[in-house]
């Protein structure tokens, strides 16, 4: 009897719901095998080691920056503000690396350190007073945009620069091992790619069996059910505000480390390309919710979109076209059945 | 407004490169005479005095970009003037707008960098109207009274493609990093297309390239794709990347992809590129620039004589140089000095008038 | 020394006292009934007691050691555990069956320790089978039915180590099947010592269950009894606080002309069938235990799900695809869920008052603001709706007032059915008989009325004719002389009349 | 008795709580006053009649766009596709001048048709497939991102251009009766700030005075509830969408006109200050919801500080600081006291 219960219980869909069901759920997979056999099909080095390492290292930043965002998604909520935190997170370790000479930990830590301020500015606006996340966090994207270009005065920081103030020259570089993060190997792999994988795996293992981690969906699914059953849902919607934060301040680090420079605004294009992979996300499974191995293919598929295009010498612009597309057709498998 | 850019900016430039000569010869003439006597008597009343002037910018992302602001302050600053600067963020009707806002202020003299002429000219037409000079970087502003300078985009494209061309021998595949929207760009394209008519055996292989707030970054990892479509070496022999943005990621993937091979060319110049340049073994060979700091002392400087009440052109271009890493020296070189090490870089004494020395001096202290 | 002992516990919203100084005790092993008339706080003191708020004043005590809560988590720590009113404010929607029913052990686990979801399901399983309701464990939460919903919660807060579980009002959304399998745990729950507060306005549950209730009026702790040492008529007067006088039926004479014929309407949420007809000036009850398929059915004719069928309005031979059509072809609809779907709480009395007529307020598509207003305020004096001005946002309204808002909206329209589904719902006795007047009031105009609802005495003292529903069809019909609360019970449980006696209800208990 | 119901409950809200009000209601207001009077002091160009017309017209553009994410905003949804579709009008508007040499009706009509079709789209995607609004338009954002950049191949078009298929020059020119919709006067008022009060003032009437208007905001307000009642939700949640694409549409095509250019990507800036507009709107006279004279003094907040900091000297980056401190401000007026 007991074994009854755990085994599934049959299954009495029929035939055509059956299919709708399987497509629900691996759609999103089946459009990413469709995708990788049409490319390699058109073009032979589509899927040699070198370029799908190549992908992998182009989506490592991305991935970062979504899965800040699927932590806010989880708690339900949104944070609009991970590009600037990206830019900001850029902008201080090019700065602590140039203009202050630092050493590695503190041009580690110092943008992880803001990148958690951050996370706490948005929470007490949302969490504390009450605003809207899509909107507070719009406001916090503004100000951290000006911030960051106040404190460089809009020029993008590089080794041994002019200083902007016109006293001499930078006295510090990018060192080493700090672009190591971003164009080191380990074993022929990308260091930023092994760092990906690290922190997916780790996300994924600390989201689904750790209490933490379903307290985060706790959180998100029924926050008033969640408030009933004892968590302390508003610490626990600031944690995932910070920890988007953090992730956002790590993809502005791999970001500095891997163009050699404090690129004043380099995080903008982040945003929308996190949100879309976050969301694509969704469908992955048929999870219908924020998950980080949803998040990750997300990325890989938005990275082997733009890959294989280029390649095939599609314009870039007319990859928004694929992308939203594919953003559409993703959505809809997740949507189109909570009809009613 | 119903000019034909294209055709005309092709006649300007022939045109441009007799005046600019003639206006050279002139001034330094005259900074030769003025340099030994100068004194206060001198300067005209109209910039004896701290002037307002607005910089109407169309975008200032960009290390070229920042480069041509500080310029524009130093040169200003040296002038016992102050610079408002108008950013306009890429967005034209804003810009149009900071015009007018300048306008309203009754600024002493407004510098306009980038923009259309169709989004622009009523303004320029009223700040004519309210006696506020005009002088433009970089567009195509036509008003009678107003002077415009240019870093001629079209010998820009010509100067480094010239090389590309004499590199790989009149043969060979090359790729092409371009987005349009940007005027600089748009012209930059007009000349490759007629470099590829020109040289038949050249051949495009791919095209990609978008601008960004991180054009640099989006372009390497385009490039990457490139790279593993043509995995053999010789495959590709070139790319022309006609922005430094673009030229900066495509290099920062040829490099990391160990394919030193092939070669880029570059336009636009700053320290950020030239420390880009200059490092081992990079693909980054040739660009072709003119000094933004330079560009915008000019700029400022013909502003400040049409304050004073003196003729200046209606056109003005600044040559391009081409900087090829091999003219310049193993240890790293700064803007400041690319010109001891290129012939023709820079010509600082441009638009100089004799009283401008004395008014430095006035207020260097 | 009782488990639970509460004194003199004081609780306010803003100026409102809504307990004053309540005692109240729990022994071990007894189950415990709280009772009262709507509002009279037993939510808030439940909700006390479960650290959902903190209370103002008063001490309370478990196991004789004194006690404050400050959150939910505080309360369960101290072993008490509670099975809300609303369960959807227990649940995580897009979580599993798996996790929900352990939802305790994730927030009481270890940070440190991972989760074995194995072991998750095998103790979700065991939970699942205490209370004899096998649900998948792997389906989301937002698939379940209601009463899967109720039972998870029951089965959640039977494994916890509480030594005090209290259930607000479990038995609503469950069938009979699964109310005697509720009675059946806690039965197992009494004889292992643990102390039960039950709450509920089913006076049998009550006499069935409880071994002592306290009966709450006003905010204050009125008496307490044993069951069975007083009769139920006296738990109802001292609920009350004075003898009910039940209006009785009048028998009103109405035309013979059909105004309502709904033929063949097939259900979709049922499946089932329903033939109906209403006449100009009568008031056709709908009779139905809670989840016979009422509310389903009422949808169904006003459009709201997309039902197929033949309606026919006034002899007019209609096709309702939507709401709309149903307001076109002179259909009016008073839904259960008031907030959700009957009012829009954040717009003005005026605005709610005038929507489904919009087009009598407007020429040419311009809304005459001064007719609007001049007719907002000769209904909110008809109705007799309390509020400050007819500008007033709704959500500012009582329910009963919003709940005339409610009905007084279709006033202005001219319809000539109304179909109400549960109108009486949530309110008052006062408002009660206000709303009844008001039908009263309609039918005499003429007007046909299709009443859905569970609490038969209101049928009885309302309907001309009385339809029952059982399992999505209508299994019985009756004139109001020929009705007894026996019959529309044997018919609405099917037939099974040993069951029935324990449905016997009693009136005025509204529920909530 | 009954004459009781109606009369006024005596308020008995505190000094307190009458200031507290009083700031919810006017607390925008006087801000913006304040702001004036410190740029005026500051500055006596500040407010001469040129500067006031200049600032009115700089705002023209932003507000015809936050017009339309008011609509969508009242139907309870969001419309993030509004940028692009600005950017498609005003491709299309310079594409039939210059390359078809179109006449003016046509020049108008098209892009407000283009307009409607995307919302049509929207609609589709949010009503009827039932993707959250946020991330369908989101979606829609990025197709018509790639649609207009496409058809153009990237470039911008202003007349005689050369064409991009290098088939010659173009034939057309931006012909002045289309620029005066930018750039012309009327009585010594720049035509766009005629154009949009005239509007504002027509949507403040429709909005509040008609029954189309009426049942938007109830659609916005119960959909459930305001579908019962017999209003066809769904059809005016997809009038919303389309109203938000012509009103997009139509701020593209002054904006072509202003700058005489079809420039591409000219849209992407007005999105996030459309919906900054619209959303300070809510707090104006305490609305609490999308409201067209808020959304109205919305963009003017926005205009003012644009070009009063810049008079100030300013530097554009910091003025997305005070941008963004100043959204929070609003939004914490009309938020912070839905506490409980
Ligand atoms: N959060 C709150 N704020 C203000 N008033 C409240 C709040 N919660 C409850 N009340 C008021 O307190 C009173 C008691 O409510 P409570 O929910 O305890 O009643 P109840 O006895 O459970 O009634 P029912 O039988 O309807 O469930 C009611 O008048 C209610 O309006
Ligand atoms: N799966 C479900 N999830 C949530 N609520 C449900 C579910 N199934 C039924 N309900 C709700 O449970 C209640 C009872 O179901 P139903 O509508 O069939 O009965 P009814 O005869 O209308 O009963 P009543 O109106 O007295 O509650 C309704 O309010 C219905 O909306
Ligand atoms: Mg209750
Ligand atoms: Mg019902």
């Amino acid at each position: 009897m007991k074994q009854l219960n755990i085994s599934d219980y049959p299954q009495q869909a029929d035939r055509k719901e059956r299919i709708v069901n399987f497509f629900m759920k691996f759609g999103t997979l089946l459009a990413l095998g469709l995708i990788i056999v049409i490319f390699s099909l058109t073009n032979e080095q589509f899927l040699t080691y070198g370029n799908i390492t190549d992908i992998l290292r182009s989506i490592s930043i991305v991935t970062l920056v979504a899965i800040g965002v699927t932590f806010s998604m989880i708690v339900g909520g949104f944070d609009l503000s991970v590009g600037s935190t990206v830019s900001l997170a850029t902008v201080a370790s090019g700065a602590l690396l140039v203009w202050y000479s630092q050493e590695l930990l503190v041009v580690l830590l110092v943008p992880l350190v803001l990148g958690a301020l951050i996370g706490l500015i948005n929470a007490f606006i949302v969490v504390k007073i009450r605003i809207p996340d899509l909107i507070g966090t719009l406001a916090v994207m503004y100000i951290i945009n000006g911030v960051h270009l106040t404190y460089t005065k809009g020029y993008s920081i590089y080794g041994n620069m002019p200083m902007p103030d016109g006293s001499g020259t930078a006295p510090g570089i990018f060192i080493p091992a700090f672009q190591f993060i971003g164009q080191g190997r380990l074993f022929n792999i990308p260091f930023p790619v092994i760092l990906m994988v690290v922190i997916v795996a780790l996300v994924h293992l600390f989201l689904n069996y750790t209490r933490a981690g379903r307290l985060f969906y706790m959180t998100g699914g029924n926050k008033e059910a969640a408030r009933l059953s004892g968590v302390p849902v508003n610490r626990y919607r600031t944690y995932a505000y910070v920890l988007s934060g953090v992730f956002a301040a790590l993809a502005g680090i791999v970001l500095a480390a891997r163009i050699g420079t404090g690129q004043v605004s380099a995080g903008d294009p982040l945003l929308m390309d996190g949100v879309a992979a976050a969301l694509i996300g969704y469908s992955v499974f048929g999870a219908g919710k924020p998950n980080v191995i949803g998040t990750f293919i997300g990325a890989i598929i938005i990275g082997i979109l733009l890959n294989g295009l280029t390649m095939m010498n599609v314009p870039y612009y007319a990859q928004d076209i694929i992308k939203g597309g594919i953003l559409v057709g993703a959505l809809a498998l997740t949507y189109f059945r909570k009809k009613e | 407004t119903d000019q034909q850019p294209s055709s005309q900016s092709e006649e300007e430039a022939s045109e441009e490169t007799a005046t600019e000569e003639a206006t050279e010869e002139a001034t330094e003439e005259t900074s030769a005479e003025q340099t030994s006597q100068a004194s206060d008597a001198d300067i005209p009343a109209a910039v004896d005095k701290p002037l307002k002037i607005a910089a109407i910018m169309e975008f200032s992302t960009g290390t070229f970009a920042s480069q041509y602001v500080s310029g524009l302050e130093a040169q200003v600053a040296k002038f016992g003037g102050e610079v408002q600067i108008y950013n306009a963020n890429n967005d034209l009707s804003q810009m149009a707008n900071h015009l007018q806002t300048a306008i309203n202020q009754d600024v002493d003299g407004i510098l306009i960098d980038h923009g259309r002429a169709e989004a622009l000219n009523q303004g320029v037409e009223e700040a004519l109207e309210k006696g506020i000079p005009v002088v433009t970087f970089d567009n195509d502003i036509t008003v009678d009274g107003v002077t415009a300078i240019s870093q001629d985009d079209y010998s820009l494209a010509w100067g480094t493609l010239k090389q590309l061309a004499q590199d790989i021998d009149g043969e060979g595949n090359i790729v092409y990093v371009w987005a349009g929207g940007f005027t600089p760009l748009e012209r930059r394209n007009v000349i490759y297309e007629a470099f590829l008519e020109h040289y038949p055996n050249v051949e495009e292989i791919a095209r990609f390239g978008s601008v960004s707030n991180n054009t640099a970054l989006d372009s390497q990892n385009q490039m990457e794709a490139v790279l593993k479509k043509y995995p053999e070496e010789g495959s590709i022999d070139a790319v022309f990347a006609p922005y430094d943005e673009f030229a900066k990621g495509v290099t920062r993937a040829i490099q990391q992809a160990g394919r030193d091979e092939i070669k880029v060319y570059g336009i636009d110049l700053s320290d950020e590129d030239l420390q880009i340049m200059q490092a081992e073994n990079s693909p980054w060979v040739t660009t072709a620039a003119t000094d933004p700091a330079e560009v915008a002392g000019v700029q400022v400087r013909f502003l400040y004589q049409k304050i004073a009440g003196e003729e200046t052109p209606s056109i003005y271009a600044l040559d391009p140089s081409v900087v090829n890493v091999s003219d310049l020296p193993d240890e790293s070189v700064t803007m400041a000095d690319v010109g001891q090490h290129i012939e023709g870089w820079g010509s600082p004494n441009a638009a100089r008038s004799p009283w401008m020395d004395a008014l430095e001096a006035k207020n260097g202290q | 020394m009782s488990l639970l002992q509460v004194q003199q516990l004081t609780k306010s919203f803003g100026p409102v006292n809504v307990l004053k100084q309540v005692d109240f005790s729990v022994e071990p092993g007894e189950v415990h009934a709280l009772l009262g008339v709507n509002g009279a706080g037993k939510s808030t003191l439940v909700k006390i007691l479960s650290g959902d708020y903190e209370k103002d004043g008063g001490n309370i005590e478990v196991d004789g050691e004194e006690v404050h809560f400050s959150s939910p988590s505080e309360a369960q720590e101290k072993g008490i555990a509670i099975v809300v009113q609303e369960v959807d404010t227990g649940l995580i929607p897009n979580l599993s069956v798996a996790e929900n029913v352990t939802l305790d052990l994730t927030v009481s686990g270890k940070n440190s320790r991972p989760i074995s979801w194995k072991k998750r399901k095998q103790i979700a399983a065991d939970r699942l089978e205490k209370v004899q309701t096998p649900i998948p464990l792997n389906s989301l939460v937002e698939d379940c039915t209601l009463s899967q919903k109720q039972m998870i919660l029951l089965a959640r807060a039977v494994a916890s180590d509480a030594k005090i579980i209290i259930f607000d009002e479990p038995t609503a959304p469950l069938s009979d099947h699964e109310t005697k399998q509720l009675f059946h745990v806690i039965e197992e729950l009494k004889a292992q010592g643990i102390g039960i507060i039950y709450i509920s306005h089913r006076m049998q549950e009550i006499n069935r269950i409880a071994d002592r209730m306290t009966i709450m009026r006003d905010g204050k702790a009125v008496a307490v009894y044993e069951t069975g040492s007083v009769s139920t008529e006296e738990v109802i007067k001292t609920m009350l606080g004075k003898q009910l006088h039940k209006a009785d039926y009048q028998h009103r004479g109405f035309s013979e002309e059909t105004i309502l014929k709904i033929e063949d309407l097939q259900v979709p949420d049922t499946g089932k069938q329903i033939n109906l007809s209403v006449r100009a000036g009568e008031i056709v009850g709908v009779a139905g235990l809670v989840g016979a398929g009422k509310s389903e059915t009422a949808n169904a004719i006003f459009g709201v799900t997309n039902a197929k069928g033949k309606w026919s309005v006034s002899d007019r031979n209609v096709k309702i695809k939507s709401p709309r059509h149903a307001v076109n072809a002179g259909l009016s609809f008073i839904p259960e869920e008031r907030r959700k779907s009957g009012v829009l709480i954040d717009s003005s009395v005026q605005e709610n008052l005038s929507l489904p007529a919009l087009q009598n307020f407007s020429t040419a598509g311009w809304i005459n603001r001064k007719k609007e207003h001049q007719s907002a305020l000769q209904q909110i004096q008809e109705l007799g709706i309390i509020t400050s001005s007819p500008k007033a946002l709704l959500k500012h309204l009582s329910g009963g007032n919003q709940q005339k808002v409610s009905i007084g909206k279709w006033l202005n329209h001219d319809s000539s059915v109304f179909i109400f589904d549960e109108p009486t719902k949530g309110i008052d006795v006062g408002a009660k008989n206000d709303v009844f007047r008001l039908i009263t009031h309609l039918a005499d105009q003429g007007k046909g009325i299709l009443y859905f609802s569970s609490e038969f005495d209101e049928l009885l003292q309302i309907a001309d004719r009385i339809l029952v529903m059982a399992d999505g069809e209508i299994t019985d019909e009756m004139q109001n002389q020929e009705a007894t609360e026996a019959r529309l019970m044997t018919a609405a449980t099917g037939g099974n009349a040993v069951e029935t006696a324990k449905y016997q209800r009693l009136s005025a208990a509204g529920r909530s």
